[in-house]
């Protein structure tokens, strides 16, 4: 079966390390907040000048002056440092930032991924995201599989403008986690109860399945 | 320090007269954001702080408002919402031209983006706060990988250092620069508030112009220097601003635990 | 913030995981400066904080003297005086290239620099300060006018922007950065005192692996976050230094006005 | 006669005006602060990392983490700041110092100077004199006029090694006040007592004499 974007959430989380600093886009890489392992310590980066970014404040101790990335009022942990913007694409730039979690519309079996516009659209803007895959060390990107109307979004070219290219590293989608590789798409694990078959009828760019390809646990 | 002819440096006797000029005033501080943009003339580029709705100069957008100046220029993250910050201006058709990394929150400016009333140029977010560090720093451009490969590098010269390829982005050249700081002094030296200071400082630098307005203005002396985000040398006007809303775009929260 | 597929965001519930975090270490905090510099190795490029005297990691230096450690590129705006800072590394002959902006107060360096046992490399301060700065932004080369028309910019690239020539300098690639802070706590963020600020926040930003001493360490959260100057991010080990003699090289006073 | 130290910096002090953001640098340019103008308000930069530079301190409240970029002990003025030398030589180069007044050993007619290497002799580095002279809005050389030997130190063309070229403003000699013009120097003013040849002989570089030159006033 499918993972839920909590389920998606959660089998990303297992990628932390300990002492790792994490961007975390909107959506599901959001969620995996939430699921950060037990007794490892992450710090969370928020590109408009934050790290050691906490959970949302509780109602009535909402602070103007302390948003995250996605305008959300939040709070801060102990250790948290304030700093402006050119400071913080200064350190994701220089790799200081060990892994970056985001959305996609679509990843090509390169690693190109188009995220911010779709053409006849109003276009909003691409944020820091042209800047977070271009310069993160570690990119994993969160995503349905294919579209609503079940075209694979995992494609030999992306066909919509791209926010950057051969940047990301692994994907972690509802039917499956693929790293990519020089040579493609390489299937790493399957959802629980999903086939091989399916994953392959829904991945449009190409793809490398080597041997029995396990079922994702989350522990 | 610079290298001279070699002369033995005598000991300075100068507190006397130092005290005299502390008496002197460098007239950065205007009484008010009327004062402070009064000379702000149609066709202007402006930068204007703050990352969404946090940390920006309320008090200048709200006097440009009241102006009325037109065909501005704006080089700001983000454009405001229908009925704050920079929408404000956008409602009344001011703005002839926004540079920013995001535009999302904004009906009208939608319209008037499809009318094609309103020109926009969208960069980066890293790339717009580096182009105004860069002003502040006097580097006339700096190298990004942000948006190679990218509609972004249409037009742009690409240039690769060690093996990856990065993007010649220029310094911006602003008129004026207006940002709103936490607390600031008679000499214009700045210190701002949590995710507030965004690109406050980095604009802060890269004005012709900088005007500042604070929440909280003191007298020079009372900020701690080592805690001074923005050194006055960059900032020009500065006056304490008055009744700031602070409206939140977001209110998130969470469920107490019981 | 990166745009997704346009999910609802959920309120999060974390505080519990993030409480259970805090007793996770990072495990930046070690023993002292034998600890910190365990792993340099001889040929190993170091930057090394400090202007003049002040601001020198005094602790790191004195163990990299014990350690013994040879054939270093030191990376540092001065290069000490004959008995103190890295002038104890000179004594040793541990440092086998300089690269400075001025080196002049040391006679040690000048034997060693007349008999060529000593390499070095004279760049403009402010060429320095920008490079390390570069370094720690990402940013692989930039832009000065520093130098032109000069033997410092002997065979470099000169550009023109907006009629004025610019020198290309390059980013500094260094192993490692040994910095001296007032304040630390155990996730590596720092806070500098006064003019001791230097050119330590930048090197802190630049080193492959980030060396932090400082005069007091605390725990997580005991310093402000609106007065940090370096994110412990670009710090990779830190330690509570001992015994700070922080020396003056020019000590000038004037006269008690009776 | 020609002018004493003391009365060179007191000549370049009359160029100062109230909000200067003013760059001094060792010896003759140093001593410009004892004669800052009653009323006028002057920020002292050092460029190791300071604005707002205070006298020196008193006997016994000497603190080793507060210098100037002669390394000697100071203090600092109510409104003053610390920065890193990133912003430091940041400000300088954005050309928001008004005023840098240096030592020179030569000064070329086209504004060259150098000042920082005697071939020869050991080289202790260009400190932040380069990146002062290339980015300053307005640069004063104070200066004697000429070497111990007599020779002439406002040349056709500096021998020295450059430290920076066609950047120098004006010069303030212990004979003399010149701007440095595209045509050559400029005499403005004669030290008292001091004739217009006297200058004229000791200047080898293109010099401008037009009409009447007044004597310096110290007032």
């Amino acid at each position: 079966m499918a993972l839920s974007k909590e389920q998606i959430a959660q089998r990303i989380a297992k990628e932390l390390k300990d002492g790792y600093y994490v961007n975390l886009g909107i959506g599901i890489p959001t969620l995996v907040a939430n699921y950060i392992p037990e007794g490892i310590q992450v710090v969370l980066q928020s590109e408009n000048g934050l790290l050691g970014m906490g959970p949302f404040p509780f109602e009535g101790e909402e602070n103007p002056d302390l948003i995250n990335a996605g305008k959300q009022t939040i709070t801060t942990i102990p250790g948290s440092v304030f700093f402006d913007s050119a400071m913080s694409f200064g350190m994701i730039r220089a790799g200081k930032v060990d892994l970056t979690v985001l959305g996609a519309m679509e990843v090509s079996e390169r690693g190109d991924i188009a995220n911010w516009k779709i053409p006849g659209k109003m276009v909003k803007g691409m944020g820091g995201a042209m800047d977070l895959v271009a310069s993160a060390k570690n990119i994993i990107v969160a995503m349905m599989h294919t579209n609503p109307k079940g075209e694979s979004k995992l494609l030999p070219h992306c066909s919509l403008p791209l926010t950057g290219k051969q940047c990301v590293k692994k994907i972690v989608s509802d039917l499956a986690v693929l790293d990519v590789t020089p040579d493609g798409f390489q299937l790493l694990e399957r959802a629980p109860g999903v086939s091989v078959e399916e994953i392959v009828s829904k991945t449009a760019g190409k793809l490398i399945v080597q041997g029995e390809v396990p079922e994702m646990s989350f522990n | 320090m610079v290298l001279a002819d070699g002369e033995v440096v005598p000991v300075l006797s100068f507190a006397l007269i130092l005290h005299l000029n502390s008496i002197a005033c460098m007239n950065k501080v205007v009484t008010n954001a009327e004062a402070a943009i009064h000379d702000i003339a149609d066709g202007a580029t402006l930068m204007l702080g703050g990352f969404g709705l946090c940390g920006i100069p309320e008090n200048s957008i709200a006097a440009l408002v009241k102006k009325g100046v037109k065909q501005l220029t704006c080089i700001s993250n983000n454009a405001g919402v229908d009925d704050f910050g920079i929408g404000l201006m956008l409602k009344q058709k001011q703005v002839k031209k926004m540079i920013s990394s995001y535009v999302g929150e904004n009906a009208e400016f939608e319209r008037q983006l499809l009318s094609g009333e309103l020109e926009v140029e969208l960069i980066p977010q890293g790339t717009l706060a580096t182009r105004c560090m860069a002003a502040g720093y006097g580097m006339p451009a700096i190298y990004t990988p942000a948006g190679v490969g990218t509609e972004v590098a249409d037009g742009k010269e690409v240039r690769i250092f060690n093996g990856k390829e990065y993007l010649l982005e220029y310094a911006f050249d602003a008129d004026y620069a207006i940002v709103k700081a936490w607390k600031g002094d008679t000499q214009g030296n700045l210190i701002f508030k949590e995710t507030a200071r965004n690109f406050n400082p980095l604009m802060a630098m890269a004005g012709r112009v900088t005007i500042a307005e604070v929440e909280e203005l003191v007298p020079a002396g009372e900020l701690n220097p080592n805690e001074i985000h923005t050194p006055g040398i960059y900032v020009h006007r500065i006056f304490q601003g008055v009744n700031y809303e602070k409206r939140i775009e977001q209110r998130t929260v969470r469920k107490q635990i019981v």
